[in-house]
């Protein structure tokens, strides 16, 4: 414990790395999967395609991606965009099945009459569809969030500064508590992005406040995606 | 063209009985796939059991969804650091992918039972099944599936994984990984990447047309298969089905 | 600082790619293990003194992946063994004697864009071990006696299969062909050592300076035919900062680097009280003068 | 076989009071309706008489003998129960469904598919439809194959929860013959639960009419209840009060028939009459006239 | 403003011909119902006027100008368009679901909340709920609200798609009484689309009977349809054959009252007879009397 205390700094900056690491990769991977997402659920045959691209992506080892996205792009290799862009492909994998999910789940009935209103193509997107596959893009950003914080820790593998730092030198000098820190550390930081991705979206959301959030985060749970549990 | 190369390295056969002096790419995927079968029977044993009793019984679902979470946040890399430093066995690998594991499944198992309409489970009561033969006739059936679209993202996810236990000297596909990262080798790496890609994407085929067999007939086919949703004529609006003893 | 980057003992950018520009900063590498990150923290703290700004990158994982990075500038400075060094850098390098492998070395250093500064005294050679009672059963003492051994599994990091003075070296210099091969990812650290305590493997690259050998009461076996050659301790640097001020300030250090150093450092690092690297290194500076 | 309900009171654990003090005597071998507006607790009571709920005060009983010391399981094997949307097995065939009790029962299952195919005709359905999943039959043909499951153990009582509540207006009107038809030829103890008033009329002997919390509004056959409306409720539930049921005739047409129509001039039918002269009869076209409804209703 | 089909067909691109040939003329200004059981293309029909649905072949008019030369986003600010479960935007509150067109218009939103208000109002429903989500509404305030934002944008022509489909009978009955007052007050030329012939009868000046295929069975006045149904089909879908329609008087009760049952045995009303003799009137209590009807369908 005393080691925890008289090392709170390197824990601050290895988590601040952690999230530096993190944070683009799900926004990104959410700003990539709607557009995604939305044509997914608007066409089977497009669905079919990405989810398998989605599930081939997904089964790649962490390390054997982390290592060969510098060869294949040409970026210098200790880059933390390396493990970035690593993140971010898993990030759209699964997040690409939870965005066609949550479109598709906007009842055809309400689509259906917002167009009778005279919603255009866009005003339907922005004003219609988007904010009602909002509770299920939440979900699956949940999930995504959770699971990118947990699979960047592998970017100790490769010399790139996260608090999977603790598990590799820990493990090299047999120190039990190092690598408990970082698993208490990698756990506390999922959780306080969990709560504010929720506080996020409850505030975005308010009609779906008292009826479903349950169920929204039930839905966290149900999606049948892999979950990347950290690679 | 990496790709292609690494495509090579597969296909030679040298490199099936030998890599480097080490186990070659037969006997890794053996241990890859024995290590990955031990798990997922040993997630099957523990998520079935308790996705069937939460989609059954309705109980116990909020504390399984903060379980799976906190579960899922568990990065593997240090928790098999943790455990491999106390024991060097294949058990404790076993026992993090078991982990890995269980949330899609117990989520695909719950959710299988939970799709199905309510109104089929509570004819079957009415009718005088008791609760075993509804679960063994009318929601096994109904939810499988699902249930099996949930053993097939675990299975995917911890075949996929399983490549970490190379950094603590065990065989895995992930040996051929490490290793052309220590010797700078990006085709043998791309090739053991490939191998695991492939197997992965194998087995989840191989369970893909289980689970085209195990639809039941009569029900629609499709994602969901959620018989919650042939219903098709205008049904007065109510309060959802709630009743149940 | 044991792990994660960003500290750097001066304002310097911690998280840059490259150091370049500036010939008094510093970005210093390291491998990911202990010895190798308490030598990089030593080199980058006797420079910090002297008015460098330093900042390192440690435990950034096997040669193959650090040697690149010296190569592009993304660090400068980077603590190496010299046998090591120059097998990665010539594969049919046999040279075994100190000079002959300096001059190796720096024949074909140039294309990392670096240079190769004094030797240190200290080395830390490869070193096969077997438990004593292994030992004892086959009546083993050096490497030749191996072929006696029926086959054994042998365990070092991935890299030693492919090394020249690996696998490929015990069969060429000591005919050795009764060796199967595990790579344990662990620079014969704890997995490797409990993998040869308990049978899975029989015989194991251990660094010589590793206190695990004496406190686990290993055999290591010796090594007649130089399989293994010296291993002194060279920093290495990349020729855009080597101005002869750093080199001095280097080669000081080099100077007073000894084995029993090492191996002090890595006793007090594995010890119960886990010191940070950077402290150790710190205190071995202020101990030798610096 | 008689059911008879005793100040029963059913307050579900969320503490919704579904049904409040309970009591009614449902004659055996006639048709008792349990008609009001949604949530007022006829499902609650309905599934009260199988042991699907359990009363929280209260007795019911069955011939006399109190159901709470019969298993459910067995209990619920000898009452036939069809529910809106049929709940039939989505992954059997139709013929399996309509066995599934029998065979749960132990009956041999090609002996019990034989009977199922008795009982598809008996409905009206075509024996080619027994082998179809029930997803590959229309919302009419799923009714019949539920009512076809509910007789299917030939129980002697059958508890019927809106069971036509989703088809068609038209594919209901056939079903609601079907049934009275059924009815006529079995002679069984049915519970039937609607919040159509209409069809409430059309199929009850005795008719409930239900306020929320199961209270009882009025109780009684048809035309009881239609020329007496016990309360302002009632007169509003069953239409009179806003004139719907008080026809009057609007205009004399080319022949003899008159036009009748509702206080919110919705045409409701025509009449003969001739020269404004109505054709007293007091034996409808049925053998299922008022006299004999106020008959069975006495039974109770 | 009047609308005109003129040999209208729609075949889906998957190959259902939902409407082969269709040519109707609906009147302005008063309310023609397409009735018809399910699947037989109402929907259909009616989609195409707002443009959801483009004809394969034919024409459709609105005030003599063809549709296909109009905008379909601007076309259907210009209809009202109500459906069944209302369709209201789950994430807008009351007053923002009314608001709607008149907001994707230009109007200021604040001037828009301030009018939506009015438009509650004039439906029925309280002010106190314009801030609730529609979640929190009943299933009959749902459709109410659904009314007030078929009517915001002041639209000149109202489409109705079942829309009191999924209410309890009881808040139907009040839903439609509603839907007559409004007719009266606002006039608009108002197509509504049901399978219930009860409510066809209740709410048309013209019905249009319509067969699968959109198949015109019958078109005129309520009154003219029951007096001569044009073929079997129609008269067994208004019930006429089975004598659902054609009452008969039972039986003379204590006062001057007749019990009239129809051919099912089913009562069906009271109607003032004294001494069996039937009062005649030629005004219904409503100004929505037959000769009225007859005129407006007159105007087609
Ligand atoms: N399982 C339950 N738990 C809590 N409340 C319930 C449950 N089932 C029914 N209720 C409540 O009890 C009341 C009566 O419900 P019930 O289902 O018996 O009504 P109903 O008359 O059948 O209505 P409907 O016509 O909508 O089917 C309602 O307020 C309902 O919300
Ligand atoms: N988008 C579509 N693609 C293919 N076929 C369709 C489509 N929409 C409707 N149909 C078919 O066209 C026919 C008429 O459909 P429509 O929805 O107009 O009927 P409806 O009279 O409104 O029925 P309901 O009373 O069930 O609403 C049906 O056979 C239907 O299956
Ligand atoms: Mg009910
Ligand atoms: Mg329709």
């Amino acid at each position: 414990m005393s080691w925890v205390w008289s090392h709170l700094d390197l824990i601050w900056s290895s988590t601040l790395a952690h999230v530096a690491l993190c944070v683009p990769a799900i926004v990104l991977g959410f700003a990539v999967s709607v557009p995604l997402g939305y044509w997914a659920s608007r066409s089977a045959g497009a669905r079919g395609v990405l989810l398998t691209l989605g599930n081939i992506l997904y089964t790649i080892p962490g390390i054997a991606l982390v290592v060969l996205v510098p060869v294949v792009l040409g970026l210098p290799i200790l880059n933390p965009v390396n493990v970035t862009i690593a993140l971010l492909v898993y990030a759209v994998a699964i997040m690409v099945r939870s965005a066609a999910d949550a479109f598709a789940s906007v009842s055809a009935d309400v689509r259906g009459s917002a167009r009778a209103q005279g919603f255009s193509g866009p005003q339907l997107f922005w004003r219609v569809e988007l904010p009602l596959a909002g509770p299920v893009l939440l979900a699956g950003v949940r999930v995504v969030s959770v699971s990118t914080i947990s699979l960047a820790t592998v970017a100790a593998l490769v010399g790139i500064p996260s608090l999977g730092g603790f598990f590799t030198d820990g493990f090299q000098r047999s120190f039990l508590t190092e690598i408990i820190t970082g698993l208490v550390a990698v756990l506390l930081l999922a959780a306080v992005f969990d709560v504010a991705i929720g506080l996020i979206g409850r505030a975005l959301m308010p009609w779906n406040r008292r009826q479903r959030l349950s169920s929204a985060a039930a839905a966290s749970f149900t999606i049948p995606v892999p979950q990347t549990g950290g690679r | 063209m990496l790709f292609l190369q690494a495509i090579q390295w597969i296909l030679d056969p040298e490199h099936w009985s030998e890599v480097n002096f080490q186990a070659g790419i037969a006997e890794e995927l053996g241990d890859h796939l024995w290590l990955s079968f031990l798990a997922v029977v040993f997630t099957a044993a523990v998520a079935l059991p308790i996705g069937l009793y939460i989609g059954h019984t309705g109980r116990g679902r909020g504390f399984a969804i903060v379980v799976a979470n906190v579960v899922r946040a568990v990065p593997t890399l240090g928790l098999l650091s943790v455990l491999l430093l106390v024991s060097l066995t294949i058990p404790p690998a076993v026992f993090v992918f078991v982990l890995l594991g269980v949330p899609p499944l117990l989520a695909g198992a719950y959710a299988g039972l939970e799709a199905i309409d309510r109104q089929t489970i509570d004819a079957s009561r009415a009718m005088g099944m008791t609760e075993w033969q509804i679960l063994r006739r009318v929601e096994l059936p109904l939810a499988a599936p699902l249930i099996l679209g949930g053993l097939r993202g675990a299975t995917l996810q911890i075949i996929a994984s399983v490549t970490l236990v190379s950094n603590f000297g065990i065989n895995s596909l992930g040996d051929f990984i490490l290793g052309g990262l220590a010797a700078n080798d990006y085709v043998q790496m791309t090739a053991g990447a490939i191998l695991v890609t492939v197997l992965a994407l194998l087995v989840d085929g191989l369970l893909a047309v289980l689970q085209r067999f195990a639809t039941p007939r009569g029900v629609p086919r499709g994602r969901g298969a959620s018989t919650a949703r042939v219903r098709r004529l205008p049904v007065p609006n109510r309060a959802p089905v709630s009743e149940g003893n | 600082n044991t792990i994660g980057g960003g500290s750097s003992s001066s304002p310097a950018s911690s998280g840059g790619a490259t150091a370049s520009g500036d010939a008094k900063s510093i970005v210093v590498g390291s491998a990911n293990f202990g010895e190798n990150e308490i030598l990089g923290y030593i080199y980058g703290g006797a420079l910090a003194d002297k008015g460098y700004s330093v900042s390192y990158k440690p435990a950034i994982g096997a040669r193959a992946a650090y040697l690149p990075a010296l190569q592009n500038g993304e660090i400068n400075l980077v603590p190496e063994y010299a046998g090591s060094l120059l097998s990665y850098l010539d594969k049919s390098a046999n040279a075994k004697s100190g000079d002959a492998v300096k001059s190796g070395i720096d024949a074909k250093i140039g294309t990392l864009n670096a240079k190769a500064l004094d030797f240190a005294e200290a080395a830390d050679s490869d070193s096969l071990n077997v438990t004593a009672s292994f030992a004892k059963e086959k009546g083993l003492t050096s490497i030749a006696d191996l072929a006696k051994a029926g086959t054994v599994t042998l365990a070092a990091n991935p890299e030693f299969a492919t090394r020249p003075d690996g696998v490929k070296g015990l069969q060429s210099v000591y005919g050795l062909k009764n060796i199967k091969f595990k790579a344990i990812n662990d620079g014969g650290g704890p997995t490797t050592l409990k993998a040869l305590v308990s049978n899975q493997v029989q015989v194991a690259d251990i660094y010589s300076t590793t206190p695990s050998i004496k406190q686990n009461k290993l055999v290591t076996l010796t090594d007649p035919k130089n399989l293994f050659a010296s291993q002194q301790v060279v920093p290495i640097v990349s020729t855009s900062k080597a101005t002869s001020d750093l080199e001095s300030i280097v080669n000081g250090v080099s100077a007073k680097l000894t084995t029993a150093d090492l191996l002090d450092l890595n006793t007090k690092a594995s010890g119960s009280d886990k010191p940070d690297y950077q402290a150790l290194a710190k205190a071995w500076l202020s101990e030798k003068g610096f | 076989m008689g059911i008879e309900f005793r100040h029963v009171r059913k307050t579900y654990p969320d503490g919704t009071t579904a049904v409040e003090d309970f009591s009614v005597t449902i004659p055996s071998r006639s048709t008792t309706v349990f008609v009001g507006s949604s949530g007022c607790g006829k499902t609650t009571l309905l599934r009260m008489i199988n042991r699907m709920v359990d009363p929280t005060e209260g007795q019911i009983l069955i011939d006399d003998e109190e159901i709470s010391g019969i298993e459910p399981v067995a209990l619920r094997r000898r009452i036939g129960y069809v529910m809106q949307n049929s709940g039939l097995l989505p992954h059997r065939t139709v013929v399996d469904n309509v066995a599934t009790v029998p065979v749960l029962t132990g009956t041999p299952k090609a002996k019990a598919r034989q009977e199922a195919l008795g009982l598809l005709d008996r409905v009206g359905l075509d024996r080619s439809l027994a082998n179809r999943y029930p997803g590959q039959l229309s919302g009419g043909q799923q009714q019949r194959v539920g009512v076809a499951r509910g007789l299917a153990a030939d129980p002697n009582i059958l508890l019927m929860d809106e069971p036509f509540g989703a088809v068609d207006p038209i594919v209901r009107d056939e079903l609601q013959q079907e049934l009275l038809r059924l009815q006529r030829e079995l002679g069984k103890t049915t519970v039937f639960v609607t919040h159509d008033i209409d069809e409430a009329f059309l199929l009850g002997q005795q008719v409930v009419i239900l306020q929320r919390g199961g209270v009882i509004a009025q109780i009684g056959s048809p035309q009881e209840i239609l020329a007496n409306p016990a309360s302002d409720f009632v007169a509003d539930f069953v239409g009179a009060k806003r004139g719907k049921r008080r026809l009057t005739a609007e205009e004399q047409g080319a022949g003899d028939d008159v036009l009748l129509v509702d206080a919110a001039g919705y045409p409701a039918g025509v009449i003969s009459a001739p020269d404004g002269r109505l054709a007293l009869s007091n034996s409808g076209p049925l053998s299922r006239s008022v006299s004999n409804k106020t008959d069975q209703a006495g039974d109770a």
